[in-house]
């Protein structure tokens, strides 16, 4: 039952999914929409096992005082600062002691991170009351100040200009940068790899290297060497992408049917 | 032998450093490179270039903002060309976000006319661009599809008042003027599949010369149009920005940009044979000494 | 002479002046209204016929008709048509579509959503009637109103019978070869290189005491080349657990990650090592691309791993990822179905699975007759597109085109 | 942490400082939005710069960047997807008091099984989504396989016909291309020319993309062993996939500088002001 049960389920859906293409009848596209809700309602539970999990790593990081464990105490600051933002905001005009709350409520994190951390006794009772204070703290801030609010009630969500700003000024940098690299990355996969060790590698760097010099005005030949690279860009690549998509497809048809009827279970673990 | 081996195993690092340190140079200190143009960028230079005064230009600016990089340098440059020849333009926006293009480009380009600059030699006074007498701003309407085809019977069909406001038949330059019979060409300046409704519904339906400016990965595919005669002419990506800016004689972002892009180009592709000729000269000594 | 020239100028100030000024130009326009409104009326559609949109959930009508004969020719002074519908046949029609000129036919496609705008009832009598519109703008009500029609869904979509074949097709092939392959019968499996590579791999990370990374890309539990992935991830686990190298797992979708604890937990079993597994080898970094692979970039270079592998749905990152992998020294094996990303792993890894050898490899690995059955069932998939490859090819240089009607789906 | 650490944290803090306020008064306008402004600008260059130096080696600045991205970017996706997919989605179509509080328009459902509102089948991810959470019970772990096997199961059976309608059906359609003549291939020689528009070339092209298909589908048989004929036309295969991917690798590399640029216009632009953009 236990081990059974689920690839009962896989063949169920999945059947159902097979027939529900060929039957455009209002019900069964209803109980498809159904199916596709559903995975994304799962998917939030998910996502919850995944912050625990990053949160259960990253202490245990601190905890087992691994090479840069420090740097997950910002890991845990940034998560919890920036959930903080995504639940709050402003009601009036000045943020009054918001920041004061954030940084206790970081505090406190700290706190009870370092604790986790300490081997010893009197450290972790000293943390253990830190924390303590800095949630009491916190709490109070929370309740007292008038200035902002935990919104419940805004379906705007992403009001507050702090989540705004930590996205275009922390998020975006970051991420442009990051894919900025792919720059460098480029060529130094272009010189490591392009060697002409064989006919394979031969074909692959002569036709990278065309396409490269396609608008190099100093070359003999400048504009025919635009003209192949363009050409080599419409024709054989479009015979090679499809020779790869059919293949692909297959490849996709195929292990689907075998995981709806249960000859595929390496997904679950049981191969 | 030993500098062969060395050239084959450089530490990565060296590529890094060169290649920031020719894209921040070319970046900052400004140099030209010779472009080489291409027929298909030449047409629509040539198509601009041999209008009389007064003819009217049709300019379609259909990309938005992420498409901005490799567009926005032809806008600028053909329609500096359009207006310094003294033409007059029609601009229409059929991409929810292109108004803010067409809004900033009209901007920085009313700048740039009232200057006197040369180009080919030619001296051009600067003068002041007026809303109305050198341009129309026509503005944005969902449904691009039936907005081209209903600007082939007249352009207040979809369009009434101009994207300020004013109705057409009090504009200056729009007197007379009703449909693409009345304007030399289109140059459809576009990031999507707009450029498809405006080959099938536009020039498929009136006949009007149309000319493309298409961003770089798209521009392959709209070549088969050019041998079919639907297409005049292409500019394509920052590349066929670049050949218009050279054409025109009027160096500016894309050719910034090219320059950046070749001197880039050439540091990957001069490691490239640097790893080859390590690789080959190693590979010599190898057997060498295997035979001896 | 001189007096006529005088005339003559006097005659073309007269008609330029106005042009240039503000308040006269109203008179321009309204000339060129006048002139405008001073188009006859075009004559109205006829013939219009209405029906069910065939293969879809209902809640749908095709009118057609045929265009007015001003349309193009004669008055040539149709812009387009405006489709109004109506649940009665005198009652008031509301607007539902505008088509451009010459074209005779219309989908009035509506909401099967009752609080929606555009909701159309089924088994319920429709009206429609088509109005012409005029270059100057005018809308001409016509007098027909068709009707009545029934909108409905269908049960079987015979737009997509070509698919349903082919699922018969192919499900019959994979089974039949399936069986074959458990009755006994030898199949051969030509050998892929990555795959050899993946045992040496993890030979080398043991002997090198260095652990595993497996990275199972930017694809979620939905698309099936990360449950190819999962498939290759149990053999590698249980290879790994017998050896007793750490793996590190980071994941990117948080039911990938759960998927792969489950995954890598049992091979561990499989192994007779449960006690080994460390639930937080597979862990959930982010969901934010660059921010997955900055992590995993860092993970590479201080747990400097002997062996990266890269199976899945790759994006952006595959070039950063490989290039890092290759900066820590690892050997590397990738495998993705993301045709663009493919020439950055052949150029960056050791070993690279390309495309359809993703799948095949889940399969390879595990050396299971009857999971290498499915694979024959592809070729034969593979060979029915050269053949009809072939055939369409052939029937196109006669200029039959019908054939390839057959290969087209309905959405 | 080592003290070269420290070190390099002080120092950039004080880089830090010293371009906040040089940048805050470089800036106009009013006082108080020009330094959190100059802030921002600043802390936006000095992450760009961090995540750069990755490239020297792995460094704490580069740490440090990865470790708060890899923390906010978690929270922005949580509070997205809470506000998007929970707030926005779930609870207006099942709880009419819970989407009041949240202001939510409440979305009942328009049919019903048995007199009880077509909504409370939605009640059913959310068992499975509570029994996902069990895995974290050594006891009911087993539970979360039905979740599991609720979505694979699901999208398999999407997938199966999806891309075999995809991949396979329609794409048979699209290799039927004359290899013998275009119908206007009478002038075949009179204009060769290289843009794949010529009738020669587009011939040309289309025999190219027959031999490309056919022998790149031979390469990727699994059941045959690649000798003889059939080994050649796998070999042609393989041969005609590196030639694509070399030139689409040579292709990406003029986006990929563009991005670097971008990044380099920022630092040069936006933060220290030397080019003008």
């Amino acid at each position: 039952m236990k081990r059974q049960a689920p690839f009962a389920l896989v063949f169920i859906f999945g059947i159902f999914m097979v027939i529900q293409f060929f039957v455009p009848h209002e019900t069964s596209e209803n109980a498809y929409e159904f199916l596709l809700d559903w995975i994304i309602i799962i998917g939030i539970f998910a996502l919850a096992l995944g912050i625990w999990s990053l949160f259960k790593v990253s202490t245990e990081k601190i905890k087992n005082r691994k090479e840069a464990s420090e740097y997950s105490y910002i890991t845990l600051i940034g998560l919890f600062v920036m959930m903080a933002f995504g639940f709050t905001q402003r009601t009036g005009e000045s943020w009054g002691l918001y920041f004061i709350w954030i940084l206790l409520c970081c505090a406190c994190i700290v706190a009870l991170m370092t604790m986790r951390a300490s081997v010893d006794q009197g450290k972790k009772r000293m943390w253990a009351i830190g924390a303590l204070v800095t949630l009491v703290g916190a709490i109070v801030v929370a309740i007292f100040d008038d200035a902002w609010q935990f919104y419940f009630t805004d379906p705007q969500g992403f009001e507050n200009t702090m989540f705004r700003a930590f996205f275009d000024y922390v998020m975006m940098p970051i991420l442009a940068t990051m894919f900025a690299l792919l720059a460098f990355f480029i060529a130094s996969a272009a010189y490591r790899a392009f060697r002409a060790r064989n006919v394979m590698a031969s074909l692959l760097l002569l036709a990278a290297l065309l396409v490269m010099s396609r608008f190099n005005p100093y070359l003999p030949f400048a504009e025919y060497v635009a003209k192949a690279s363009n050409w080599l860009m419409n024709v054989p690549n479009l015979a090679a992408q499809r020779a790869i998509v059919v293949g692909i497809g297959l490849g996709i048809v195929g292990t689907a049917l075998k995981v709806i009827l249960g000859i595929e279970r390496g997904y679950m673990g049981k191969g | 032998m030993q500098a062969f081996e060395k050239l084959m195993m450089l530490d990565r690092r060296w590529i890094f450093l060169l290649l920031i340190v020719v894209c921040v140079f070319t970046y900052v200190f400004d140099f030209s490179i010779p472009i080489l143009t291409e027929p298909e960028t030449e047409a629509i230079y040539n198509f601009v270039d041999s209008l009389p005064p007064g003819d009217i230009v049709f300019i379609a600016i259909d990309y938005d903002p992420n498409n901005m990089a490799e567009l926005h340098p032809m806008t600028y440059a053909v329609v500096e060309h359009c207006w310094r020849k003294e033409l007059k333009i029609i601009f229409t926006s059929l991409s929810q976000n292109g108004p803010g293009m067409v809004d900033q480009a009209l901007r920085d380009l009313s700048d740039s006319l009232a200057q006197d600059r040369t180009y080919n030699g030619v001296e051009f006074k600067g003068r002041e661009i007026v809303r109305g007498v050198d341009y129309t701003f026509l503005g944005y309407k969902p449904y691009y599809a039936i907005v081209i085809l209903g600007m082939g019977q007249n352009f207040r069909l979809p369009f009434s008042n101009d994207y300020y406001g004013t109705p057409l038949d009090s504009i200056p330059m729009m007197q007379g003027v009703f449909n693409y019979d009345q304007c030399a060409g289109v140059i459809d300046l576009s990031g999507g599949n707009i450029t498809d409704a405006w080959i099938s519904y536009g020039q498929g339906r009136f006949g009007f010369p149309l000319f493309l400016g298409l961003t770089g990965v798209m521009t392959a595919q709209y070549y088969p149009y050019l041998g079919s005669g639907q297409v005049k002419g292409i500019m394509g990506g920052l590349l066929g920005a670049a050949q218009y800016e050279e054409l025109a004689d009027n160096p500016g972002r894309a050719k910034d940009g090219m320059r950046i892009q070749l001197s880039a180009h050439l540091v990957i592709i001069l490691f490239i044979v640097m790893g080859n000729i390590g690789f080959f000269a190693s590979k010599r000594r190898l057997s060498k000494e295997g035979g001896a | 002479m001189k007096l006529q020239l005088l005339l003559l100028s006097l005659l073309i100030l007269m008609f330029c002046v106005p042009v240039g000024a503000q308040e006269d130009s109203a008179m321009v326009d309204s000339l060129a209204v006048d002139s405008l409104a001073a188009l006859p009326v075009p004559a109205p559609v006829t013939d219009i016929g209405l029906s069910d949109l065939p293969n879809d959930h209902g809640h749908a009508v095709v009118v057609e008709w045929t265009p007015s004969t001003d349309d193009g020719s004669g008055l040539a002074n149709v812009v387009g048509y405006q489709i109004n519908y109506g649940l009665s046949k005198d009652g008031p029609l509301d607007s539902v579509g505008f088509v451009p000129s010459a074209s005779g036919s219309y989908e009035h496609v509506g909401s099967k959503d009752e609080n929606d705008r555009t909701y159309i009832p089924d088994h319920t009598d429709l009206y429609y009637r088509v109005d012409v519109k005029t270059v100057d703008g005018r809308l001409l009500v016509s007098a027909e109103v068709a009707g009545p029609v029934q909108s409905s869904g269908q049960w079987y979509n015979t737009g997509r019978t070509a698919v349903l074949i082919a699922v018969a097709l192919f499900s019959f092939l994979t089974i039949f070869y399936v069986q074959q392959a458990k009755a006994g019968k030898e199949l051969y499996i030509r050998p892929i290189g990555g795959i050899e590579a993946v045992d040496d791999a993890i030979g080398r990370a043991t002997e090198m005491g260095r652990p595993i990374l497996y990275v199972l890309g930017l694809g979620t539990a939905a698309d099936v080349a990360t449950i190819a992935s999962f498939t290759i991830l149990g053999r590698v686990a249980k290879r790994v657990a017998e050896y007793q190298t750490p793996i590190m797992v980071p994941t990117y979708d948080p039911i990938v990650m759960t998927v792969a604890q489950e995954v890598v937990k049992s091979s561990y079993m499989d192994a007779g090592r449960p006690d080994d597994y460390d639930e937080d080898s597979v862990h959930f970094v982010t969901q934010s691309q660059f921010a997955y692979v900055a992590a995993v970039n860092g993970m590479m270079l201080r747990e400097r791993p002997a062996t990266c592998v890269y199976m899945g749905k790759f994006f952006a990152e595959s070039l950063l990822l490989a290039e890092t992998g290759s900066v820590a020294g690892s050997i590397q094996i990738s495998g993705t179905d993301e045709i663009a990303q493919i020439p950055f792993f052949i150029v960056a890894c050791d070993y690279t699975l390309i495309g359809e050898e993703l799948y095949a490899a889940s399969a390879y690995l595990g050396r299971e007759p009857k999971l290498l059955g499915s694979l024959k069932a592809q070729d034969w998939g593979k060979g029915l597109f050269v053949v009809l490859s072939i055939i369409g090819i052939i029937l196109a240089n006669f200029g039959v085109e019908s054939f390839g009607a057959l290969f087209e789906v309905a959405d | 942490m080592k003290r070269s650490t420290y070190l390099v944290f002080g120092g950039v803090v004080v880089l830090f400082a010293l371009s906040w306020i040089f940048k805050s008064s470089v800036l106009e306008d009013g006082v108080y939005s020009n330094v959190w402004e100059a802030f921002k600008v600043t802390l936006a260059a000095f992450l760009t710069l961090a995540i750069f130096s990755f490239l020297y080696k792995d460094n704490p600045l580069y740490k440090f960047a990865e470790h708060l991205y890899v923390g906010i970017s978690a929270a922005y996706w949580m509070c997205l997807a809470f506000w998007s997919t929970v707030v926005g989605n779930f609870i207006p179509r099942t709880f009419e008091s819970l989407s009041a509080a949240f202001k939510q328009p409440y979305q009942p459902s328009s049919w019903d099984i048995l007199g009880i509102p077509g909504n409370i089948i939605y009640i059913i991810p959310v068992l499975l989504g509570i029994m996902l959470l069990m895995r974290l019970s050594s006891k009911y772990g087993w539970l979360s396989r039905w979740p599991l096997a609720f979505i694979v199961g699901t999208t398999a059976g999407l997938n199966f016909v999806r891309y075999l309608r995809s991949d396979f059906v329609a794409q048979v359609s699209s290799t039927f291309v004359p290899l013998l003549g275009t119908p206007d291939s009478v002038s075949v020689w009179s204009s060769f020319d290289l843009n794949a528009t010529g009738p020669v070339v587009a011939l040309l092209s289309n025999w190219v993309i027959f031999i490309g298909v056919f022998s790149g589908l031979v390469y990727f048989f699994f059941s045959k062993e690649h000798t003889g004929w059939f080994g050649r036309t796998s070999k042609v295969g393989i041969w005609v996939l590196m030639i694509t991917f070399g030139a689409s690798f040579g292709y990406t590399v003029m986006g990929r500088i563009s991005l670097l640029v971008g990044r380099i216009t920022y630092l040069f632009g936006d933060w220290l002001g030397i080019v003008q953009s």
